[in-house]
C-alpha cells in the first residue's frame, strides 16, 4: 500500500516540475542522457555492442550462420531480432517466456532495421532457394532505467554496424569479411508528462507518462518506423514536433555509432 | 511492406491518380458496421471494411483472471487481437503470434486512454477482436469493430474510437491501404483518433516516409477517422433503435 | 454464491419441464432449433461455411496446401482437424492453449470426417510419398448456445462440400478444380435430462444434463462415430433409440448442407 | 481403424470364425488384475489384459491444485491417462498428446458418474493412468486399473466400472479387439458400464457400423463387461483377504 | 500445520537414529536396500528393464530408430536419455512439464551413459553424415521411496543390456541384433545425516538429510560421474570415503546387471 | 568432455607441462571481480573470468512469486542460470534448456547452504546469473558473481562460496580448464567451497577419473577456491570503500 503512496506522490512530482519544463535528474525536456557505446563486448559474437543510456544498459550480440532462405525470398538472407527483458536487469521483469513489453521492443527495432534497409538482405544470399545467411540480432537487457527501445535500436545497429561473417569457418569463402551496413536507423523515444513531453524518459517518467511515443529515423531524412506506446494521447501536432526533435537527436546519435566503430 | 526480392509490383497507381480498385488517394473502401451481432457476450460489433471481416466482443466488467492482474483502483483492460488460421492466404497456425501479442498490447493502451477505468476498480474489462477474413488494415478494424463492442456493453469512456491506417503507394500518400497496397507500397501508417480531443491513442508505422509526407499522413489519417466515426455512431444508433422492437416482440 | 444458486434453479426447472416432455424454449424433446448454413463466408479460405444452431455459431474454413504424406501413407494426402473455442464467443471460454473441451469438439468431429470417408484422400496425393495436399479443417467457434459438437461438424462438412483446390496457384495443375466429397457425415447430439433425452441441447440444457451423446451418421445408414460426454449414464436401450432419432435428424441436415451447397 | 493406402491386410477371420489369435467373436484376451501394487498411493492397480500392460494410483481426497478449481458442494475428479514413450512401436514423445488429453477428460466423466463426489467437498481425487505397453483397448485397461484403484483408495462408489471395446472386424462384430483387429478392423467401440444400473458411463464409437450392428455391438459389450466385472471384484478380494495375513506376518 | 510438525519430528528422529548408527528400516549405515531387476518387462520397447530398489522402482524402456546424426559427429549415433516422474509414483510429483527433480535426475543418469562410453555410438552409425540409430533411454518412475538416480541408472543399464537393434524392420540389416554394451556404469547414492552418511537413502531419509551425493562407477575402477545435492555439504574427505563405498556397492550392483541379462 | 567422432584433437599439455594457453596445471586464468555493477539490483557482481563473462543480480527478500512456493519458515532461494543467445559459438536459442535448468538448481542448492534463510521467513531471495560470454567454467563464474552479489545485497551467509572447476587434461589434472581443454579433455569437475568449513555444497563430475585422480582432483580444486576467495573479498572491500565517496559526492 505505502508502495502505491510512494508510487503517487512521485508521479504528481514529477508532472509538477515537467509543468516548469524541469525533470528529476535535472534535464531540460529535450536533454537525452549521457550515451556510451562499447563495440566489441562479447567475443563469441559475430558483431556485439554495450550501449548505455544513463543507467540503462543493451547489450546486443550478432550472430551469423548459414540456413535457407524464406521460400517467398529465394533470393535474399533472413534477419531476425529479438529482445529479452531478463530478470536480472530489473525488478519488474520476470522469469517466463518473453512478454508484450519484450515482444514490444523486439518489433519495433526490427521494423526500424528492416524498413531503413539497414542490411542489404539480398547480399546475405549464397545459393538462390538454397543457402542464405541467417542475421540473428539478439538484445539482452542489463538495466532498466527507462527507455529501452532506444537502448536496444542502438545497440543493435551498433553490433551490426561491426560484424564480421564467418564465412571462412562455415566454408563459405576464403576469408571472412565485415557485413554491410548501408544505414544507420536510431530510435528515438519521448513521453509525455502534462503539456511537456520529454525525451528519452527515465523508468520513473515511464510510470508517470501519460502517453509515449517513438520515431526511428535513418541518416537519409526518412522516418523509417513510429510507434505509439503506453496509456496516453498525442495530437497530430505533438507527433509532428516531436519527428522533428527525432531527427535532430537521431543525427548525433548516429555520429556516436559512427565514431564507436571499430 | 515491400518484401526484399519479391516478384513483379502491381501497378499500383495509374495515370488518372486513380489506384488498384479505382479509389481516389483520399478514398476510403466502403464499410459496414454493426453493433449486438454476439448474444451472448456483453458487447459486440462485426465489421466488414472492404475485404476485411473483423468480430469483436467485450466481456465485462467482470472478475479478473488471472487473479493477481486486479488493481485496487481501477479495471484492467484486457485485450486479445487473433487471426483465424483461415484468414489469410496461407494458413495461419492457430494461437497469438509475436504480432499479434504487439498489436493486442497496443490497442489495449489505446482503449484504457479512453475508458473510464476507475469506475470499476478490481474488475476486468476484455475485448476479443478475432479476424476472421484479412485484407491489410485489420488492427484498425479490429479497433473500431472493439470501440463499438466497448459501446454496445454500456462502457463508459470519453469517445469512440474510430482507426484508420494511411500509407505510401507508388510515392503518393494513401488512404486506407488494399493488401496488394499494403504488400508493395512504401509505407504503412495505422493511427486511432479521440474525435473529441483530436488527439491519437494508437500510433505506429512502418516503412518510409519523409518529413512532409507523414504531415500529411496524419492530417489525411485524421479526416478518415472522421469518416469512420460517423459510421461508428451510426451503426449504435441503428443498435439502439432496434433494441425497444425486439423488446416489445418479446 | 447468488450465481450458483441461481444455476441450480435453473437446472431444476428445466428438469422439472422435461419431467412434462417440455422445453425453456418451448421445443418439443425432439425439435431441432432453426440452422442455418452460410457457404463461401471466408473469401481467403479455400472453402468455408458459417453455419448457425439457434445461437451456437461456428465458423470454418478449409485451407489446402501442398505438404507431405505420412511415411505410413505414401499415397495419401494428410486431412487435419481442429477447433477453437475462442473466448470471444462464450464468457465461459478462456485464452490460452486449447481446453480438453476444444479438443474433444475436433477430435469427434475429426473422426467423423475420417470414419465416413468424406474426403477420399488418396485423391490428395500428387506424388506418391512425396508430395500431397494438405487439408487443413479449422474450426473457429462464433457463439456458444450449446451444441457446438453438431455445429462445427455442419460447419466443417459444408465448408468441404465447396472447397476448391488452389491447384494452379501451387503449380500443381493448369486450373484449380472442386475438392470430391464423397460422403456427408453429420454429428446428432443429445443430452439426458431426468427421463427424458432430448436433441439438440441449449447451453443451460447442457449445464443442467445428466450426460451427453452424439452419435455421427451419413447418408448410406452408417454409424461413423459416436461419443458420450459430461457426467451421467445412458442404457444400451438410450442408446438404441438415439441413433435411431440420429439417423432422422442427420437425413434433414444433410439436405440443408446439399442445400447450401453453391 | 483402417489407414488409408497402407499395406496388405492379414486375415482376420478365418473359416471357421476364429480370429488372428485364435480366439471367438465373443471371446476376451486374458486378463490379470492385481490391486494395490504401489505401496505410496492412496489406492492402486496393475491390470495385464492381452498385451496391454496398464498401472494406475489414485491419490486423495487430498487439497485441490491448482486452486481455482476447487469446487464448494463436491470433490473434483481429475484423470490423466498418459502413454510411456516405449509403450507403443513407435516411440512416443513424452507428454499429452491430444488423444491423451481427450481419453483423460471421458475417463474422467465416467469416474465422475460413479464417485460420491459430494462427500468430499474442496478437495480432489486424482487418479492416474499409465499405459506401459500398449496393444488396443488401452482406454478400457485403464477405466479397469483406475476403478480397482479408486476402490482400494476407499473412495465411495456406486459401483465398479468395467470397460471393454467391441469391434466390427472382417464384418463380423466382436470382442475386445487386440493391435491388428483395431488397425485393419472396420470399427471400433470402447465402453464402460455400471454393473447395478445396466448403464453405460464411457461410450465412444469410429469407424462405421449399421444400426443392427450397432445394437449387437452394445449387447455384447455389455456381456463382455460382467465376465471383467467378476475378475475386478476378484482382485479386491484377493486384496484384502492378503492384508491380513500381511498384518500377522508385521 | 500438523504435517509440519509430524514431519519435523520424524527428521529429528532419523537423525537421532543416524547419530547411533541406526536407520528407520533397520539397515546400517552402509547398506543397501534389495534390488530386483526385471528385464523385458516391456515388449513393445527395445529392451526394457523394472528395477526395485526396496519400494522405488523405475522402468525403463529403450527404442531405436533411424535417424541423422549430428552435424558434428556425423559418425556417431544419437543417445538422449529422459526420465519421467509421473504423479503416479509420488503423492510429491505434479503433472505438467519436467520438473528441475526430473531433469537432474535424466542428466546425471545421461552423463554417466555417456561418459562410460556405454554404448560405442560410433557403432550406430549407418551412413555417416547421413543416417544413423538414435537410442532413446526412457525412464518412467513408478515408485519414489527415494534414491531416484541409483533406479533410473540400474534400469537404463540393464535395458541397455538386453536391447536388440530391430534392423530388419526398418531395412537396414538382414537380421536384428543386440546391442552392443561396453561398459557398465551404475550410480551410487548417499545423505549426510548429522555425522553419518548413509548408502541408498529412502524418501524420509532424503527429506532429513543434510545433502546428498551420487558416485557413478564402471567396471574398470574409474569414476565417471558425479552430483552432489540438496541442501547441505561435503568435506573432501567424506567425498574420497564415498567414493570408496560406492565402488564396493557398484561391483556388487554390477553383478546383478549381469546377472539380470537375458 | 570429447564428442564421439570429433576432429582432431590440439594438443593440449607440451612437452614441459605448460597447458595450451601457457599456464602450469595449477594455475588459474586472470580474474576480475566487481561488485555492485547494477544500480537497479539489491545487489550484483560482474565478473570476467578468463574469456567468461558473467552478470550476477539479486533480488530480494521480497514477495515470493508464484506465491505457493512461499514457506512459512524460511526465505526460499531461486536461482536462474541463463546464458545469452550469442554467449556460445553456435547461437542458443533464448530460454532455459534442461543443462541451464539443472545448474540452475544445484547453484541454488549450494546458495542455500550457506544463506541463513530462516531469518526471512515467507519471502524469496532471487539470484539471476547471465553468462554473456561462455569459454568453459560459467557455473563457477556464476557461483563466484552470485555470491559476490548475495554479499553485495546485504543477504546474511555463513561465507562466501569461491568455485572452480578441476579437470583431466591429457591424462594430468589441471586447474580451471579452457575451452579447449573442456571440449577435448577427459574429465570436469566444478565445486563450490565454504572456505570457513572447508566443506563442498556443490560439486559435479563428468568424464572418467581414477580414484587417486580424484582424490588429487579435490585437493587442487579446494587451493583454487582459495584464491578465488579472496579475490571476492577484494571485490567487496573494494565496493564498500567506495561508497561512502559516492556518498560524500552526492
Amino acid at each position: 500500500m505505502s508502495d502505491e503512496v510512494a508510487a503517487e506522490i512521485l508521479q504528481t512530482h514529477i508532472l509538477d516540475l515537467a509543468a516548469e519544463g524541469r525533470r528529476l535528474d535535472g534535464r531540460a525536456p529535450d536533454d537525452y542522457r549521457t550515451v556510451t557505446i562499447e563495440p566489441g563486448f562479447v567475443a563469441t559474437a559475430d558483431g556485439s555492442a554495450l550501449v548505455r543510456i544513463g543507467e540503462t544498459a543493451a547489450l546486443c550480440g550478432v550472430k551469423l550462420e548459414p540456413g535457407k532462405p524464406f521460400p517467398d525470398t529465394p533470393n535474399a538472407g533472413v534477419l531476425t531480432t529479438n529482445a529479452e527483458l531478463i530478470p536480472l536487469s530489473s525488478p519488474t521483469f520476470e522469469p517466463g517466456p518473453p512478454q508484450p513489453g519484450a515482444i514490444e521492443v523486439s518489433r519495433v527495432v526490427d521494423r526500424a532495421i528492416r524498413a531503413a534497409e539497414t542490411v542489404d538482405l539480398t547480399r546475405l544470399c549464397v545459393t538462390p532457394g538454397e543457402k542464405s545467411w541467417v542475421c540473428y540480432v539478439d538484445i539482452h537487457m542489463l538495466g532498466h532505467d527507462g527507455n529501452l527501445i532506444d537502448a536496444g535500436m542502438l545497440a543493435a545497429v551498433s553490433a551490426l554496424s561491426g560484424a564480421v561473417l564467418p564465412a571462412k569457418r562455415f566454408g563459405i569463402a576464403e576469408a571472412d569479411y565485415p557485413l554491410d551496413v548501408q544505414h544507420l536507423p536510431v530510435e528515438c523515444t519521448f513521453v509525455r508528462l502534462g503539456d511537456t513531453i520529454v525525451v528519452d524518459p527515465t523508468f520513473d517518467e515511464e510510470h508517470a507518462a501519460q502517453g509515449r511515443i517513438t520515431v526511428a529515423t535513418d541518416e537519409s531524412g526518412r522516418v523509417v518506423a513510429m510507434q505509439k506506446g503506453l496509456v496516453g494521447a498525442f495530437s497530430p501536432d505533438d507527433v509532428k514536433a516531436v519527428v522533428r526533435r527525432a531527427f535532430v537527436h537521431g543525427d548525433r546519435l548516429r555520429e556516436q555509432v559512427r565514431g564507436a566503430r571499430r | 511492406m515491400g518484401s526484399v526480392g519479391a516478384k513483379e509490383v502491381p501497378v499500383l497507381l495509374d495515370a488518372e491518380g486513380r489506384r488498384i480498385d479505382g479509389r481516389r488517394l483520399d478514398e476510403l473502401r466502403p464499410i459496414q458496421i454493426r453493433a449486438g451481432p454476439l448474444p451472448q457476450a456483453d458487447g459486440s460489433a462485426f465489421v466488414e471494411w472492404g475485404a476485411n471481416k473483423v468480430m469483436a466482443a467485450v466481456y465485462g466488467p467482470r472478475e479478473v483472471h488471472p487473479r493477481h492482474l486486479q488493481q485496487s483502483t481501477k479495471a484492467v483492460i484486457q485485450c486479445r487481437y487473433n487471426m483465424a488460421a483461415f484468414s489469410v492466404d496461407e494458413r495461419k497456425r492457430p494461437g497469438l503470434d509475436r504480432r499479434s501479442q504487439e498489436i493486442s498490447k497496443v490497442i489495449a493502451e489505446a482503449f484504457e486512454s479512453v475508458v473510464f477505468a476507475e469506475e470499476f476498480p478490481r474488475t476486468s474489462i476484455d475485448v476479443y477482436i478475432e479476424v476472421l477474413q484479412a485484407n491489410a488494415g485489420t488492427r484498425c478494424a479490429g479497433l473500431v469493430a472493439g470501440s463499438v463492442a466497448l459501446a454496445d456493453a454500456g462502457i463508459p469512456m470519453v469517445d469512440l474510437l474510430p482507426a484508420v491506417a494511411v500509407g505510401k503507394v507508388a510515392g503518393a500518400i494513401a488512404l486506407d491501404l488494399k493488401k496488394e497496397e499494403d504488400n508493395f507500397g512504401e509505407a504503412d501508417l495505422p493511427m486511432a483518433l479521440v474525435p473529441q480531443s483530436g488527439r491519437l491513442v494508437l500510433l505506429q508505422m512502418e516503412g518510409h516516409m519523409t518529413e512532409p509526407e507523414l504531415a500529411k499522413a496524419l492530417d489525411l489519417g485524421v479526416e478518415g477517422c472522421k469518416v469512420i466515426y460517423e459510421k461508428m455512431k451510426a451503426a449504435l444508433r441503428e443498435r439502439y433503435s432496434v433494441r425497444p422492437l425486439a423488446a416489445e416482440a418479446a
